[in-house]
Order: C-alpha cells, then structure tokens, then sequence
C-alpha cells in the first residue's frame, strides 16, 4: 500500500514539475514548485519508511521547513518587482 | 535531467532559479538513495534554501530578464562535447555503481568504518572523519565560509540604516502569515540545536545546524521587516562572531599544539582520548556553528539590505 | 488489531494518494492561477496529514513517530499560510481572478521561451 | 533505484556535468552563469557520492545488526565541497550586485562593449594629454 | 612535541589565525599590525623550516594525530620548503609595502576585512603548498581564490568587478575540473594522501579513468596558472586590482599553481608517466612557447604599464611550463629556478608600479613621461626589474634563463633556444618603450609636483631589487635549491 501512495506522489510530483515547465505565469511557477516540496517530504517520509533509510525523518523535516521558507522568499521577491514594474511585465495584466 | 534542460533553455531567470531549486531537491533524494544521509541534509538546507533565497535575494537587486542569445554556441558545444566525451571514456574503466570490490572500498575506507566507533567513540562515522580524522579539511572549509562572507561584506557592506528598504511587499501585513511565523521560528530554532547536537548520532552537525539557525532569523526577517530582525541581532556583531567561531575551532587547534599533541588532535583535551576526541568534536563543531550561522545571516542581510540602483 | 490497524492505514494512504493525484491534475487542468491555488492548495492540506497518519499507523512506537507527527504539525501549519499568503500575494501583485471567460490571462505572458 | 545497473548512474552524471558547463560557457548573463556553475558542481558531488555507493549498504551509521556500510569517506568530502560551493556562489552573486550598480547590467556582451567605450575615452583622453604635452 | 617540530603548520596556521583577529580589533592600524607580526612570524617560520629542511630532509606533520592514509599530512620536501619561502617572504614585504598603499585605495572602514582577507589568501596559498594530501589541496585553493576574488574587486575601476567575476568563474571551473581529477584518482585508489597515491597509482596507471583523471588535473591546474589558451582572466585581475594585491597576487599565485603542477605530474603521477607516457611534455613545451612569444607581442601593444606587466607575467610562465616540458632535471630546475625569480622581479616591478600609483594616481605609458627625474629611487628599481625581465647578465633573470636555453641545448633543441631568445627580445621592447618614456619623455607642462615615493615603500621595493641582483651573481643558493628538487622530483618518479 506504500507503494502505490509513493507511485501516486511521484505522479503528483511530475504533474507539478510540467505546471511548473508551462508557467505561464511566475505565480504559478511558485505554486509548482511549494507543491512539488511538500510531495518532496510525503515522498522520503514514506519512501525513508518503505526503504528503511536512516534518519530519513530528519530530512523530511528540514525540506518541510526549507519549502516554507523558499516559498516566502519567493513572495518577497514579487514585492518589488511590482514597484518597478517596467522589468517584470511577467503577472501584471 | 530534464530540469537541467528546461533550466538551460529559460530566459526567465526566475524561474531558471526555481527549477534549480527543485534541482537541489532531486538531487537529496538521490542523495539519500545511494545512503548518503549526511550529504542529503546539507544539499537540502543549503541547495534548496541558502542558495535559493541568496539568488532571489540578488536577482530583486538585479535584472530578471536574459537578454536573447547573441553568439554562435557551436565553439561552446564543441569544448562541452570534448569534456564529455573525456568523462564518458574516464568512466568506461570505473568501478560498476556499488561494486563491493572498488578500490575506494578497499583501502582507507574501511579503518574508518572498524576502527571510528573505538577510536573517536561516536557511530555516526561521518561526523567522525569530518571532524576528526580530516579535521583539518573541516577548518579548512569554515575558513571557506569565514572568507566568503569577508568578501560578501568587502564587496556590498551593510547598508547603514534599514529604513532603506521600501516596505510595501506582497507579503507585508499578512496577519496569518505572521502568527503562523510567530509560532513556528521558536520551533525551528530548537530544531537546529537538535541538529547541532546530535550530529554525533545522526545526520547533522555545526554546518547544518548554523544554516537552519540562520535561516529562522530569515524567516523573521522576510515576514516582519528588517528593522525589527535587526533589533534581535545586531548586524555589527555579526562578523565579529564569526570570527569567535573560527577563533574556537583554531583555539582547540592550538590547545592541543600547546599542550604537546598536533593541532587539531582532540585526544589532547582530556585525560581519556575518546573521551577528549568527544569534547573536541563537540567544540568544533559548535565553532563550525558560530560561524556558518553568522555568515549566512550576515550574506543575506549584506544583499537584502541594499536597495536597487537602476 | 494488526489487521484493524494495517486496515485503516490502506484506507488513509488510499484516500491520500487520491487526493495527492486530484491536487496534480487540478494543477495541472485549471484555467487560471486562483483556481489553481484552491486545488493545489486544499488537496494537499488534507492529502499529507492522511498519508502521515497512513504511515504513522504502519510504525512502532518510537522517536520517529514523535519526529511524524512534527512534520504532520509543521505541515498542517505552513501549508494553509504558504497557500493563503501566495493567493494574496498574487492578488496584490496584480493578477485578476478569472470571473467569467478566459480573454486575457494568457496572452501576456511572455515568460517561458 | 539501487538496480540501475553499472555505469548508467555515471552516465547521468556526465551529462548533467556538461549541461552545467555548456550554460557557463555560452551563456551571457552572469546570473545564469552562477546557476550553471552551481549545476556543473552538484553533478560533481553526485558524482563522488555514486563511487561511495555500495550495493545492500546503509548510511554509515553504526547501527546494530548491519555490517554493510556505505564508504563514508566521498561524504565527507562532498559536505565540504557543497559549502565551497555556496561559498563561491555567495560571492559571485554579489559580485553580480556590484557590477550591476557599477554597469547598470548583468550580460556580458553589453558589459564588455560598455569597458570598450571606456577604453576609447581613456586613450583619447591619454592623446590629449600628450599633444598638450608636447 | 617542541616548537620545532610544530614548524610545518605554524607557517599556514599564524596567518590562519590572524584573519579573524583581524576582524575583531575592526581598526585599520591594529589590523595592520596584527597581519604584519603575523607575516613576518610566519616567515621566520619558513627560514626556520628551510634550514631544518636541508639538514634534516623531509619533515612530516600528522594533523590530528591520525597516521597518513587516515588523517591529512603535511609533507614538507626541500621543494615546498623552496616554494614555502618566497609565498611568505612576499607577504612579508607587501605588508610592508600596504602601510601606505592600502589606505590610499581601500575605504577606511572595509581596511581590517582587506587584511583580513590578503592573510587568508597567503595562507591558502601557504596551506596548498606544505600540504600532502589530494583533497587538502583543493579546500585551500578555495579558500585563497576566494579571498583574491574580494581582493581583486577592490579595485577602484568599476572594470575590477568584472575582472573579478572573470576570474570567479574560470577559477570555479578550474577547481571543479581538479575536483573531478582528484575524485578519478581516489576512484581508482581509494586514497588521498600524495604519498600513498603515487604509490599505488601504477597499478592502474592505464586505466582510462586514471588518464582522463590525469587530464582533467591538467586541465584545471592550467587554468589557476593561467597556461598560455586559458590566461584570459589573468590581465584584467591583476591590472585592476590594487597594488599591493597586484604584487602579491602576481608574486605568488601562478607561482603556487606551476607548483602544485609539479607536485602532482612529477610527485604523484611519477615523471614517466606524466612526461613520457602522457603526450604532456610536448603539450606544454608547445603551450609555453605559443604563450612566450603571443603574450609577450600582446605586451608589447599595451599602454596601461601593469596590463603591460600582466601580460609578461603570462610570457613568464610559458617559460615555467617550457622548463618542465623539457623532462629533464636540468629543464625542471630552470622552471623552479624561474618561480623564485620571477616572484623577485615581478614583486619589485608590481610593487614599484604601486608607488608610482600612489604618488600619480595612474600607470598608463603617457603617465611615466619624465618619471626618471622625479622618481628616481622608484624608476631605477622598475628599471632593475626590467633588465631582469629581460634577462640581462648581472640579475637574476639571466641565471634563470640560461638554465632554460641550457636544458633546451642538451637536448639539442636548438629551434627552441632560438625561440626564447625572440621572446627576451620582444621583453626588451616593451621594457624599453617604458624606460624610454621615463627617462626620455619630456614632463607635461601641466603634470601636478610629484615627490619620491615615501621610504616605506621604499624599503621593501629595494629589498626586492637588491634580491634580485644578489641572486643574479651569488647564484649557490638559488640554483643549488632549485636543482636539489628538480633531481628529488625527477628521480621520485622515474
């Protein structure tokens, strides 16, 4: 039963990888890529399990905290980019 | 693979800093799959997040759009192809992946493997070679991190006064984002003091613990602004403790000359050697700590304290 | 009550992996980035807590239980913030919701090449 | 994954290494650069960590009950390397910042024109001085 | 253990340590004293470690305390020893040479971090030499191109940030391309210690991986020494950076890179297989030529007096690589010969050009105009230099060459003799363009009153020149040194 919640992250994880490819829009790259860490953690939490790996919780722990704050450094960015708006024509519609 | 591709082909460089992000998390896993825990846990915090937030640190302060390519890559391709085709000939003759009867396992490997748990009393036998058999490697890489954040600061200095940075962000005033911040920077912090500590164990030790450590502070930063972050930790005491931490990784050096063993030879603290070779790796390793922490903190602060110049 | 335990880990990892695929396709298959924000961001809420309770049920009592539920907490508590705050970050930044059909929010994006 | 036989890993390797190369060398923008030169390093710590590997081996952890640990010493140097590698990155990137506030860019080609057009001030500047000289 | 036996490490460590110190006294003047006191001690600790040296042999140092293949060594032979000695006497005198200089061109509250940095960069450089093992190697490479990278950048032309970012990423990819050499290499031994590697490398020494590894190594060290297609960061770097790194830079860090070459091609690979089996002598016997006479043309067309000498210094260190290249112990001791004066007189010409520097503001041809008369310690100190660069009977430079045209004789190259006497021609033009606009030149009208430069400066300038005729006359301790490694290296391996 591991093995086919491992399979169905690891499909999750591709659909995010091709919504990140496709963008179109740089929100929608950092939707891609917060989704595709927290299938990260689910996969080595229950991979680290299904596999025995050793103080794999460790790791999962730190990529859970390591996506949160990649996540919000990401936001930070947009904040300027909107000021100067010239550059960034990417989101604004 | 195909990230590598797509991360080549991208003129948006903010998405190509993305994807490398995503990279650096693949390449844990990999990590981790060929058993190399320790590994996996640096690549994590340090691929995936330092490296992540100092790019999109830089890339505000910068352009974000590539210009379109202008040269003929074909010499490029060609230097790149005889590269490789060097690589793919070099590993024509190696080992096969996880052969037990590879040279690399043979020879020095496996006195680390018989003889560490005895010899610096510690089973994780990572945190053993690291810190004591090649600990002179290990200060050689604080020095690395020492230097980097001297240059980082010769080059962009901190900017004098916060107030400098225009504090109307996207995520300026999240009242959930803030009590969810609150809570959980507490949490994080801890959670480094376990990793410092208990690196003798498990994954971890001072350089990973230093990067989590950090990485609360830019946490509390990111969300409630750089003059409160500052409040906590005054930016000019941030080089200064760096220096402390390379100054206490050099000094059980030094202990250990002037007490009549080489540097660096922690059997030299105490009476008992494994039991010296255990306060040392401790010392070290909080050294490491000090000084990765600083210089993370004071790299981030140096390139989110500037404000753009156009 | 092995067997009861075995049980209702299958159906917690059940349910989850069905979500987690859920989640992806709806990432995948929405028109605009808010809609995209809601099926990313509620599937995976409810998807990871199942799949760690799935895996919890399937360990013995120990330290790494305790180091599961953490994540499981820590989970619980950035994913909702990290969705809300992107949502509301890409609102301020300037994207619209898409109300009624779709005319503008594909065309100026030059973004990928 | 273990079961991926032999020298694919290393092909993997390979190619990963001279994608990270190719954007050093043929792309302009210094950013990017900084970014393949971070992807040209971490296939070289794959590659280290893959010689280490060894078949039906655990994390070198002395564990009770496993004998077959993984070589810990690749490990060791790979930690190392990575924060070399960050290290240097730190470093490049805010060499980036500067030459942008210094340039007003980060591509390559408009810099180089920009340092030509110094050069041709600075020789013309350097003739007259001459010709008042003489 | 006495402090004898701690030697070895005290001549990386005391720089080390100084750095941070540097940083926690943060004032520009005790920052100075704390680097020059530890300069200095440290090069009292390599004139000590020479003389144990040539009495005693070869000194090893276990760090640690862990037993070599396990833990990292220190192997000091009476060529690191050789090498040992002019990194630290450099930075003895450019800390001399940096009470003044440095103030002039490095804002005053980022002085302590300067120093701090130039003493990680002389002890990585000072770590990479003494060191003996693989890997070692490679984390002090890191941590002395790092610090040069800063040091570079603190040049006051905006040009010195790209120079900088140039040099960031061909020395990446230079270290990267060594790490991928060394991994092969512990691939197929399973060791890191120098030692142990040259041991148990010609059991597989023909195996595909330990000949890729071989060109990899290659490839990378040719890009830290800036061998003649891969030089093109060199220029900028030095002619942008501030004098004081300029000189040191240019004193030592190629001179560290063609050592570490030597140590690995002679040392580890063994001199059959690196020079004989491997193409690899007439590789850089070709590359060290094409350099002499391409970079010594390119000189020539310069205005800017240390782009000038930048470019001389990639001419130079064709001269190094024709000298190995050469294979025998002759041509190996005219190119450790050659590090020693080359770092003499490319010291005392960067460090004269920082003066003038100082005193103008600039170092393009036109400023040199009638420097002769106005400067006249400092001008016949760049003009010493240049004879010697040249290679003119009574300085150093001429020992050096002879032994090079000597080597090529012997072997009957006498195309190649040819060749380097072009290349002392060419020397001599673009030597002679300077000198003739600083004696000959008439001074502008306008030109502001320039004083000689201030004795400090002075001082170490001339200490430097007089080494340099010292040693073109008195040649015993140079030459025998030099031929004394070049014979250990060649008969270690072959």
């Amino acid at each position: 039963m591991l093995t086919a919640a491992i399979i169905a992250i690891l499909v999750t994880m591709a659909l995010a990888l091709v919504r990140a490819f496709l963008g179109p829009t740089e929100y929608d790259r950092m939707l891609a890529a917060n989704s595709f860490g927290t299938k990260t953690v689910l996969l080595i939490a229950l991979g680290g399990h299904a596999l025995s790996w050793h103080s794999y919780l460790d790791v999962a722990l730190l990529y859970a905290m390591v996506n949160f704050v990649g996540t919000i450094a990401v936001m930070r960015f947009f904040e300027n980019r909107r000021q100067d708006g010239k550059e960034g024509a990417g989101g604004a519609s | 693979m195909l990230i590598a591709i797509a991360a080549i082909r991208m003129r948006d460089l903010f998405g190509v800093v993305i994807l490398f992000g995503v990279y650096s998390l693949l390449t844990a896993v990999l990590f981790m799959d060929l058993d190399a825990v320790d590994v996996a846990f640096t690549e994590a915090a340090v691929g995936a997040g330092v490296t992540t937030v100092l790019l999109l640190s830089s890339l505000r302060l910068t352009r974000r759009w590539e210009a379109p390519p202008r040269h003929n890559p074909f010499f490029s391709l060609l230097v790149v192809g005889v590269t490789g085709a060097a690589l793919v000939y070099a590993t024509l003759d190696a080992p096969l992946l996880g052969d037990p009867s590879a040279p690399v396992h043979k020879h020095v490997a496996p006195h680390y493997l018989q003889e560490a748990a005895g010899e610096v009393g510690m089973p994780n036998i990572v945190t053993a070679v690291l810190a004591s058999y090649r600990g002179y490697d290990t200060f050689g890489e604080t020095l690395v991190v020492f230097t980097a954040g001297l240059a980082v600061l010769l080059l962009l200095g901190f900017s004098e006064n916060g107030k400098s940075r225009i504090e109307t962000s996207a995520i300026h005033d999240q009242v959930a984002l803030k009590v969810v911040v609150k809570l959980l920077i507490p949490l994080i912090l801890l959670y480094a003091l376990y990793v410092q500590f208990h690196g003798d164990f498990g994954a971890g030790g001072g350089f990973q613990a230093g990067v989590i450590f950090a990485t609360g502070f830019i946490l509390y930063d990111m969300v409630f602004g750089v003059e409160n972050a500052r409040a906590v930790m005054a930016v000019a005491w941030l080089p200064r403790l760096a220096a402390l931490g390379v100054l206490i990784y050099g000094g059980v050096g030094v202990y250990s000359m002037l007490s009549g063993k080489p540097f660096l030879d922690y059997s030299a603290l105490s009476a008992d050697p494994v039991q010296g070779q255990h306060l040392g790796v401790l010392l070290v390793e909080l050294g490491v700590g000090i000084t990765v922490f600083s210089i993370v903190l004071s790299i981030f602060y140096a390139l989110s304290g500037r404000r753009r110049q156009s | 009550m092995t067997l009861v335990l075995e049980w209702t880990s299958a159906i917690f990892l059940l349910a989850g992996s069905f979500l987690c695929i859920t989640g992806g396709v709806g990432l995948l298959r929405m028109p605009d980035f808010f809609s995209r924000v809601h099926a990313a961001g509620v599937t995976e809420t409810l998807a990871a807590p199942l799949l760690l309770c799935g895996l919890m049920l399937q360990m013995e009592w120990s330290l790494d239980l305790v180091k599961v539920l953490m994540i499981l907490l820590f989970v619980l508590a950035t994913n909702p913030t990290a969705t809300q705050a992107m949502a509301k970050a890409t609102l301020i930044g300037g994207q619209k919701p898409l109300v009624t059909e779709s005319e503008s929010t594909k065309g100026d994006s030059p973004s990928n090449s | 994954m273990n079961e991926i036989p032999g020298l694919f890993n290393y092909w993997v390797v390979v190619f990963l290494m001279m994608a990270g190369f190719y954007v050093v060398i043929s792309q302009g923008n210094l950013v990017k650069k900084l970014v393949g030169l971070g992807l040209f390093q971490a296939s070289v710590f794959i590659l280290y960590i893959t010689m280490g590997n060894l078949s039906g081996g655990q994390a070198p952890i002395v564990t009770e009950g496993v004998f077959i640990y993984s070589n810990p010493l690749p490990h060791v140097l790979i930690l190392t390397a990575i924060v070399v590698g960050v290290a240097t990155t730190a470093v490049g990137l805010a060499l980036i910042v500067r030459i942008h506030e210094a340039y007003g860019s980060v591509e390559e080609d408009e810099i180089h024109a920009l340092d030509m057009a110094d050069d041709d001030t600075r020789l013309q500047e350097g003739a007259e001085r001459e010709e008042s000289s003489e | 253990m006495s402090l004898l036996d701690h030697l070895p490490i005290l001549v990386v460590i005391i720089p080390l340590m100084s750095a941070p110190l540097c940083v926690l006294v943060d004032r520009s003047g005790a920052a100075w004293g704390v680097a020059l006191a530890a300069a200095w001690l440290s090069f009292g600790a390599a004139i000590a470690l020479a003389l144990t040296v040539a009495t005693s042999g070869t000194l090893t140092y276990q760090l640690g305390g862990w037993p070599p293949p396990w833990g990292i060594e220190y192997r000091i032979d009476t060529l690191a020893s050789y090498v040992l000695l002019i990194v630290t006497a450099m930075a003895a005198l450019v800390m001399l040479f940096a009470k003044q200089s440095v103030p002039r061109e490095i804002p005053e509250q980022s002085i302590a971090r300067f120093y701090a940095c130039l003493m990680l960069a002389f002890a990585g450089l000072a770590g990479i030499v003494a060191t003996g093992d693989a890997f070692n190697v490679f984390v002090f490479l890191e941590i002395s191109s790092l610090a040069s990278y800063a040091l570079i950048s603190m040049g006051r032309d905006r040009r010195a940030l790209n120079a900088a970012f140039q040099y960031l990423v061909m020395g990446t990819i230079g270290a990267t391309f060594i790490l991928i050499g060394i991994g092969f290499l512990y691939m197929m031994t399973g060791t890191l210690n120098m030692l142990d590697l040259a041991a148990r490398l010609p059991e597989v020494s023909d195996t595909r991986t330990v000949r890729a590894g071989f060109a990899f190594l290659t490839v990378g060290i040719g890009l830290k020494l800036a061998m003649f297609p891969l030089h093109l960061w060199l220029p900028n770097a030095y002619a942008y950076a501030p004098s004081a790194v300029t000189a040191f830079l240019a004193a030592t860090a190629t001179k560290v890179a063609v050592y570490v070459m030597l140590r690995f091609m002679l040392d580890v690979f063994g001199a059959d297989f690196s020079l004989g089996d491997m193409p690899l002598n007439l590789i850089l016997m070709a590359l060290g030529l094409v350099g002499i006479i391409m970079a010594s043309l390119v000189a020539v067309f310069q205005d800017d007096v240390k782009r000038m000498f930048a470019y001389s210094s990639v001419a130079q260190i064709g001269y190094m690589l024709l000298g190995i290249g050469l294979a025998s112990a002759t041509g190996v001791g005219a190119a450790i010969l050659h590090i020693f004066n080359h770092a003499l007189m490319k010291g005392a010409l960067f460090l004269a050009l920082g003066a003038v520097a100082y005193r103008i503001g600039a170092v393009t041809l036109g400023d040199f105009a009638g420097l002769g008369k106005r400067m006249p310690w400092t001008m016949a100190a760049i003009a010493i230099g240049g004879l010697s660069l040249i290679g003119v009977p009574p300085t150093a430079g001429f020992v050096s060459k002879w032994y090079l045209v000597l080597g090529t004789l012997e072997q009957g190259l006498w195309p190649i003799a040819v060749l380097i006497l072009i290349g002392s021609l060419l020397a001599l033009v673009y030597v002679w363009r300077l000198i003739e606009a600083a004696y000959f030149g008439a001074v502008a009208a306008d030109a502001p009153e320039v004083r000689e430069a201030p004795a400090s400066m002075l001082v170490p300038i001339w200490i430097l020149v007089a080494a340099n005729i010292y040693f073109g006359i008195n040649t015993d301790i140079s030459v025998g040194a030099a031929m004394q490694a070049a014979t250990m290296l060649m008969g270690n391996g072959g």
